[in-house]
């Protein structure tokens, strides 16, 4: 029982639980389905905010191009249900039917070769993860490799956000231009715009997420995770330690490109369409934004900072949208000025103490308790994490 | 066609590639000499830019209104002013926000960017929503045609000869200037020249100033091209950005060579083929020498 | 056609068709305030079987436009026309007894967000019809979650076409209505045969260029078309396209530049020595909202084709020039879209009054064959096809700013979205 | 003389940069089992010495073979799982991390991605961790963070880690630097205990220290070796006095 209570306050277990317990129960139950399905479109962010707390927080690597992989993959999605919604029966109205109708205002009279695979859906899922990871590691291993970094490195994920972006506008016959791929109505058949499936598809986004959240963190508690925490620390000690540094790295940038490029394909099947506006600079700024806020050391941190974020944009928009942007700048500001360690060290420094004032008599069954008193001798040291971020990395 | 009509066209379109060189030198070179001396990147050059363009903007409408005799007067003023006004805020945003987060670079990147949020939306609240274009100057109008069939937009001479005047006095006052000598004593070793009585935090608030400053120069030469509205700093960033990573960041050099380099494929590329495949061409290139030299074209041997 | 006597909705009384020309006058010192006949002749038992945002004495209805973002600069407008039409229309009674209140939503330049809010405004507010969107990308954006939630979207923009739906109004040109008559008149008028394309990088120029330049060299046997180009939104460097336009000596140049890169395009013209005075430009981008940044120097004589110029010379359009001047400040400016989106409430109350109901599938059933003859541009009439038959004008660019009418098609135009011939 | 018994073998290793020669034309070789001293004043190109062996700087000419095997073209994760350890002048530890992890990281197991992703802290690591522990002097402080430990504690720790990894070839820049009289002594005691069974190249100021530790000196200046063998040797030639005190 007691190793079972230490795995779980050093696993961040009970935190994780909390999130699913809020996001797969408590919010189905009180909003209706249209507030529901905001949130599930904010949670398709939530994806990216993890990625980076893996990226960012603990490999120390700030992308500024994330919306490139979150692009990617809804780009993918949007892709196979284009296809499906454009059988030649509902598109006998175009030059050529069966094929999607900006390619036919575009005077293309047949499918691309490469837009011919995306007819099978299990081809398209592959895709959905593999190809941003691809892309992700083509970029990631020429720059670690030659040991660019910090923000030069961050320059240049943007310039690579830039260039998609301009390549999707530029190439509309393919890609459906500013306008992106729009008027997406089935999967296999099944109508995506109706409320039950609006449901389940919010349940498979948050279970994906929560299990998102669980793989960060089973690989933040591995080796790999302390080694990123070392090598944000002493790169050239973990590199004569003898390790490939640039292949640590790669390997974080891949994986927060993955877990983006998921939460990129939710949000093609949730919201009904894709764009350039999630590709370019703007958004992948403000998906780090989301990571701050809420902790860029936490993965649960990250969840609560992208809803938190975007209720906050959806109710200011609608009642004072002059405000939006200087909260959003005060935002930006603040997060790094005061609070580096975003409303997850809020919680540390303020709430966690308080909490354990009121609940002084022991064996509580907190699954908050504090690492250090979950702490015992024989088992391996828990303070892995650094100084004031300990127990709040789930 | 005749080769007159040729030799005139060549001309224009030399010309064309060389005014595009001036306009992306302008618009990187304050962002450059910021990261070169300080390693951070400033994501509100865009609205510094602004600041400047709007300066001249309400140079031109007060004139217009007060002064009217005056017109053809108020440019060169406006521009100093351009100047002082952006290197005036870029002194207080270093002192109230970048000097709090040098040592955390990547933080700046977040912090500037929540800065150009706001100055927009003060842009928005102060002028309003539509783009405005100031009332330039009959002189700066129109095109100066020593031949027939050659016509050489004064606007774009106006530039150039702008750009080589700042780029020229940067050079010079890096080099002969003691904040020059300071700069470069900081760059090289920063305790170093710490130890040696060079107040280093004065200096990097300086630098950060005339950057700043620079860009405001670079907005008001930005009117007699195009037009400026709250929003348009998020359109100048991004050719600033590219000229500034691909020159390998941290060199004067560098960025001076990108910028021609970028200016030169791009004006070309779009002389024989779409303008929308030239932008993708020159992006291509610009990524792929990346990938191959991420480093820049120019990267700085002390800074990694 | 013109000819036609009756165009205020056959439904209304008298007493109704004199206030409705009184509240296009906008003359409110002389409205009767609304009466109350409308309830208990249209009980809202009777006149909302869906559930709507309808009660005894209201109906709310939605605007969604961008308050915010860089779309702001152009929608402003429109948010401004509808209101204006509104306003107008709730001083004179409103519709069937009700007064009109309005939900405003932002969209912020932001195709998600208007989704997200059009979802809103159907779904939660129960809006009975929405005023918005600009953009084609909007517009895309949001038309699932009307034809899912059976909404009626009225769309101010002019637009490329290739779309038809049940629950949009389209109350702005597709795009033949702006280009082949434009055209023709290019040719006949200055004799034009070669022709430059240039636009920026989206559908609209696209689809527009498109037609243009089947127009000019299949269907219209206008000419030959000598050069074709597209530049990418927000591009400010014109000069190699200007040499290359020296290179090809058009007899016109066809532009479809837009937002930003239409201040840049102009100053470079003129800086290159290319001048109204000089060369014939015809551009359907460029309305009153745009010459602002533009500025009438730079564009002085060239040519804009549209069906609206705030200078148009009737009676209709002098009183709703007067009235938007005196509720948005005398240096407001009028632009074609703006016109357009004030046309969208003024054709909702048509529909609805001829369609005794608030409900979607009635008003839509009413729509085609409303006229409204008060309308600013002139006449106008609603196709089978949702859009609106409107004419074509052509005006030349002046030094202040102001467009001079020259030229006006003498029928009205017919719609059509779907152009055999063009594809 | 390319195959050699030597564990270490530097011949002809020149550096430079910007045209000044950090290394200039190095020749040293280094036996199995043996503890090498490098001493010199300030600039002589010793750190370098060791940053070119480690692969940090890659040499302008010249080769380095570590048990016959060429090192300069090698990356340098690849020279350290070759069996070559590198401590840093100032201690290079994993503040944030407790003792136990700073160990348990430099264990040499699990050092590609996937490996890490799968590595399971077993018996042996934990008994590796603790006999390591017990060597340099920490075995009670391994559940500490590794930045409250003392300065001295830290350089200990820094050699630690390099133990855990069991090198063949162990290079110490100044490990004395900042300690006590007493922790001098005991890094002493600790240094002739690890250089059994393998080789020892430290970079020191201290001649009481290098006295008390060394087999064999080097002594460099501008990026030569000006002299070398037993320190008695060392101090009586006339060129390295004259280094030393000048001229």
């Amino acid at each position: 029982m007691d190793a079972f209570k230490n795995w779980v306050a050093r696993s961040g277990m009970g935190s994780i639980l909390i999130l699913a317990l809020l996001i797969m129960v408590v919010f189905p139950l009180t909003m209706d389905i249209f507030r529901l399905n905001l949130v599930g479109k904010y949670l398709t962010y939530a994806f990216v905010a993890v990625g980076l707390v893996m990226l960012w927080g603990y490999g120390g690597i700030l992308s500024l191009g994330q919306g490139v992989f979150f692009g990617l993959g809804g780009y993918m999605m949007a892709m196979f249900l284009k296809l499906e919604a454009s059988d030649p029966e509902a598109t006998k109205i175009q030059s050529t039917p069966g094929i999607p109708d900006f390619m036919d205002w575009n005077q293309l009279t047949e499918l691309p070769i490469w837009w011919q695979p995306f007819h099978s859906f299990s081809f398209t899922v592959l895709a959905v993860v593999a190809v941003p990871m691809i892309l992700a590691f083509i970029v990631s291993f020429a720059m670690f490799k030659r040991r660019v970094g910090g923000v030069y490195f961050a320059i240049i994920t943007q310039a690579v956000a830039l260039i998609l972006t301009v390549l999707i506008i530029g190439q509309q016959g393919y890609t459906g231009g500013v306008n992106g791929i729009t008027d997406l109505k089935t999967l296999m058949g099944w109508d995506i715009r109706d409320d039950s499936s609006k449901y389940v598809l919010y349940f498979v986004n948050a279970g994906l997420l929560i299990g998102v959240i669980l793989l960060c963190r089973w690989i933040q508690m591995s080796k790999l995770g302390t080694l990123l925490l070392a090598m944000r620390d002493k790169e050239d000690r973990v590199r004569f330690s003898g390790y490939d540094v640039s292949m640590f790295k790669v390997f974080a940038f891949v994986l927060a490109a993955g877990i983006s490029a998921i939460g990129g394909a939710m949000f093609t099947l949730q919201v009904g369409f894709m764009s350039p506006s999630f590709v370019g600079i703007v958004p992948s700024i403000e998906m780090v934004i989301f990571a701050a806020v809420g902790g860029r050391m936490s993965l649960v941190g990250a969840v609560y900072g992208a809803l938190l974020v975007n209720f906050g944009k959806t109710y200011f928009s609608e009642s004072a949208p002059d405000l939006w942007l200087f909260l959003m700048a005060a935002l930006f500001i603040g997060v790094v000025l005061a609070f580096p360690n975003g409303l997850a060290g809020l919680y540390e420094s303020h709430v966690k103490p308080w909490l354990s004032r009121r609940k002084s008599s022991p064996p509580a069954p907190s699954m908050e308790a504090p690492a250090s008193s979950a702490h015992t001798p024989k088992t391996a040291p828990e303070s892995s994490l650094p100084k004031g971020v300990q127990g709040q990395s789930a | 066609m005749s080769f007159d009509e040729i030799y005139n066209i060549a001309l224009m379109q030399g010309f064309a590639g060389l005014s595009l060189f001036s306009v992306l030198l302008l618009m990187g070179l304050g962002l450059a000499i910021i990261f070169g001396q300080m390693g951070v990147i400033n994501m509100a050059h865009g609205e510094f830019m602004t600041i400047g363009a709007y300066t001249i903007f309400l140079f031109s409408s007060l004139t217009e209104t007060y002064a009217p005799g005056l017109m053809q007067a108020y440019f060169p003023v406006a521009i100093v002013f351009a100047f002082l006004i952006a290197f005036g805020f870029g002194w207080l945003t270093e002192w109230a926000l970048i000097r709090h987060l040098y040592k955390r670079p990547l933080d700046t990147l977040l912090a500037t960017w929540g800065l150009s949020l706001g100055m927009q939306q003060v842009f928005r609240s102060t002028f309003g929503p539509k783009e405005v274009s100031p009332t330039l100057p009959d002189w700066l109008m129109g095109s100066w045609a020593p031949s027939e069939g050659l016509d050489i937009p004064i606007n774009g001479l106006f530039v150039l000869a702008l750009t080589a005047l700042v780029t020229g006095g940067v050079l010079l006052a890096l080099y002969k200037s003691r904040w020059g000598l300071r700069v470069r004593a900081t760059v090289a070793n920063r305790p170093m020249a710490n130890a040696t009585g060079i107040n280093t935090k004065r200096t990097d608030r300086l630098t950060f100033a005339i950057g700043c400053g620079i860009a405001g120069v670079a907005g008001a030469a930005f009117t007699t091209i195009g037009s400026t509205g709250p929003t348009s700093g998020s359109l100048y960033i991004v050719d600033a950005f590219l000229v500034v990573t691909f020159g390998g960041a941290a060199s004067l050099l560098g960025t001076v060579a990108s910028a021609f380099g970028i200016a030169q494929t791009q004006s070309i590329s779009e002389f024989f083929l779409t303008g929308s495949m030239a932008k993708v061409l020159t992006l291509l290139l610009i990524v792929t020498i990346l990938m191959i030299r991420p480093q820049g074209l120019f990267a700085s041997k002390i800074r990694r | 056609m013109a000819d036609k006597k009756d165009t205020i909705p056959a439904t209304l009384t008298d007493e109704q068709r004199r206030k409705v020309l009184l509240g296009m006058a906008a003359a409110p010192a002389l409205m009767v305030p609304g009466v109350s006949f409308g309830n208990a002749q249209f009980p809202t038992a009777k006149v909302n079987t869906t559930k709507l945002a309808v009660t005894d004495t209201e109906v709310i209805v939605g605007q969604l436009h961008s308050a915010t973002g860089t779309m702001a600069i152009s929608e402003t407008g429109s948010i401004q026309a509808e209101q204006l039409a509104i306003d107008q229309i709730n001083a004179m009674g409103g519709i069937l007894g009700r007064k009109i209140k309005v939900i405003k939503e932002d969209g912020a330049s932001d195709w998600p967000t208007f989704a997200e809010k059009s979802k809103k405004l159907l779904v939660n507010d129960r809006v009975a019809c929405v005023f918005g969107c600009w953009t084609s990308a909007s517009r895309k954006a949001v038309l699932p979650v009307f034809e899912k939630e059976n909404g009626l979207l009225y769309y101010p923009t002019f637009y490329e076409g290739l779309e038809q739906s049940k629950n949009v109004i389209y109350t702005g040109q597709e795009a033949t209505q702006q280009i082949i008559w434009g055209l023709d008149w290019a040719a006949k008028e200055k004799s034009a045969k070669t022709y430059f394309l240039v636009g920026s990088d989206y559908i609209w120029p696209r689809t527009s260029m498109k037609i243009a330049r089947k127009h000019i060299e299949t269907v219209g046997k206008l000419g030959k078309v000598v050069g074709e180009e597209y530049y990418p939104l927000g591009h400010t460097n014109f000069n190699s396209l200007i040499n290359k336009i020296k290179v090809a000596k058009p007899d016109v140049i066809f532009v479809t530049v837009v937002g930003g890169s239409n201040v840049a395009f102009y100053k470079q013209l003129k800086a290159a020595g290319i001048t109204g005075a000089k060369q014939f430009l015809l551009t359907l981008s460029v309305t009153e909202d745009e010459m602002l940044g533009v500025g009438g120097e730079n564009f002085a004589g060239f040519y804009s084709s549209m069906k609206y110029f705030q200078t148009l010379d009737n009676p209709n359009n002098k009183a709703f020039v007067e009235a938007f001047k005196k509720a948005y400040g005398p240096k407001s400016v009028i632009g074609d879209v703006t016109q357009a989106g004030y046309l969208g409430p003024w054709l909702w109350k048509a529909a609805v009054e001829k369609a005794g109901s608030f409900d979607v599938d009635k008003v839509v059933a009413a729509s085609p064959g409303i006229e409204l003859k008060t309308a600013p541009e002139g006449y106008v009439k609603v196709h089978e096809n949702h859009h609106l038959w409107s004419k074509a004008r052509i005006a030349q660019g002046q030094p202040d700013g102001t467009f001079k009418v020259v030229a006006e098609s003498a029928d009205l135009i017919e719609p059509n979205p779907f152009p055999k011939g063009y594809q | 003389m390319s195959n050699t018994d030597f564990v270490l073998a530097i011949e002809d290793l020149t550096v430079s940069f910007d045209g000044f020669k950090a290394i200039d034309n190095l020749t040293l070789y280094v036996d199995r089992g043996e503890l090498r001293v490098i001493i010199g004043p300030n600039g002589a190109g010793k750190t370098t010495l060791l940053d070119l062996i480690c692969g940090k700087t890659k040499a302008s000419g010249g080769s380095i073979k570590f048990k016959n095997q060429e090192m300069t073209k090698l990356a340098e994760h690849k020279i350290v799982r070759a069996g070559v350890g590198r401590k840093f002048q100032t201690p290079s530890i994993y503040e944030n991390l407790s003792v136990f992890k700073n160990l348990e990281v430099s264990f040499p197991s699990g050092r590609s991605v996937l490996g890490a992703l799968g590595f399971r802290c077993t018996d042996e690591v934990k008994e590796r961790v603790q006999s390591v522990a017990s060597e340099i002097g920490l075995a009670d402080a391994l559940d500490m963070e590794a930045g409250l430990l003392s300065h001295g504690q830290k350089q200990w720790l820094e050699i630690g880690m390099l133990l855990m990894q069991e090198p063949e070839l162990l290079m110490l820049d100044e490990p004395i630097a900042g300690m006590s009289v007493r922790e001098r002594e005991l890094t002493a005691d600790l240094l002739q205990r690890i250089c059994k069974g393998r080789s020892v190249i430290v970079i020191e100021h201290d001649m009481d220290f290098v006295k008390r530790i060394a087999h064999k000196v080097t002594v460099m200046h501008q990026g030569k070796i000006l002299a070398e063998g037993s320190m008695e040797k060392v101090q009586a030639d006339p060129k390295v006095i004259d280094v030393y005190l000048g001229h």
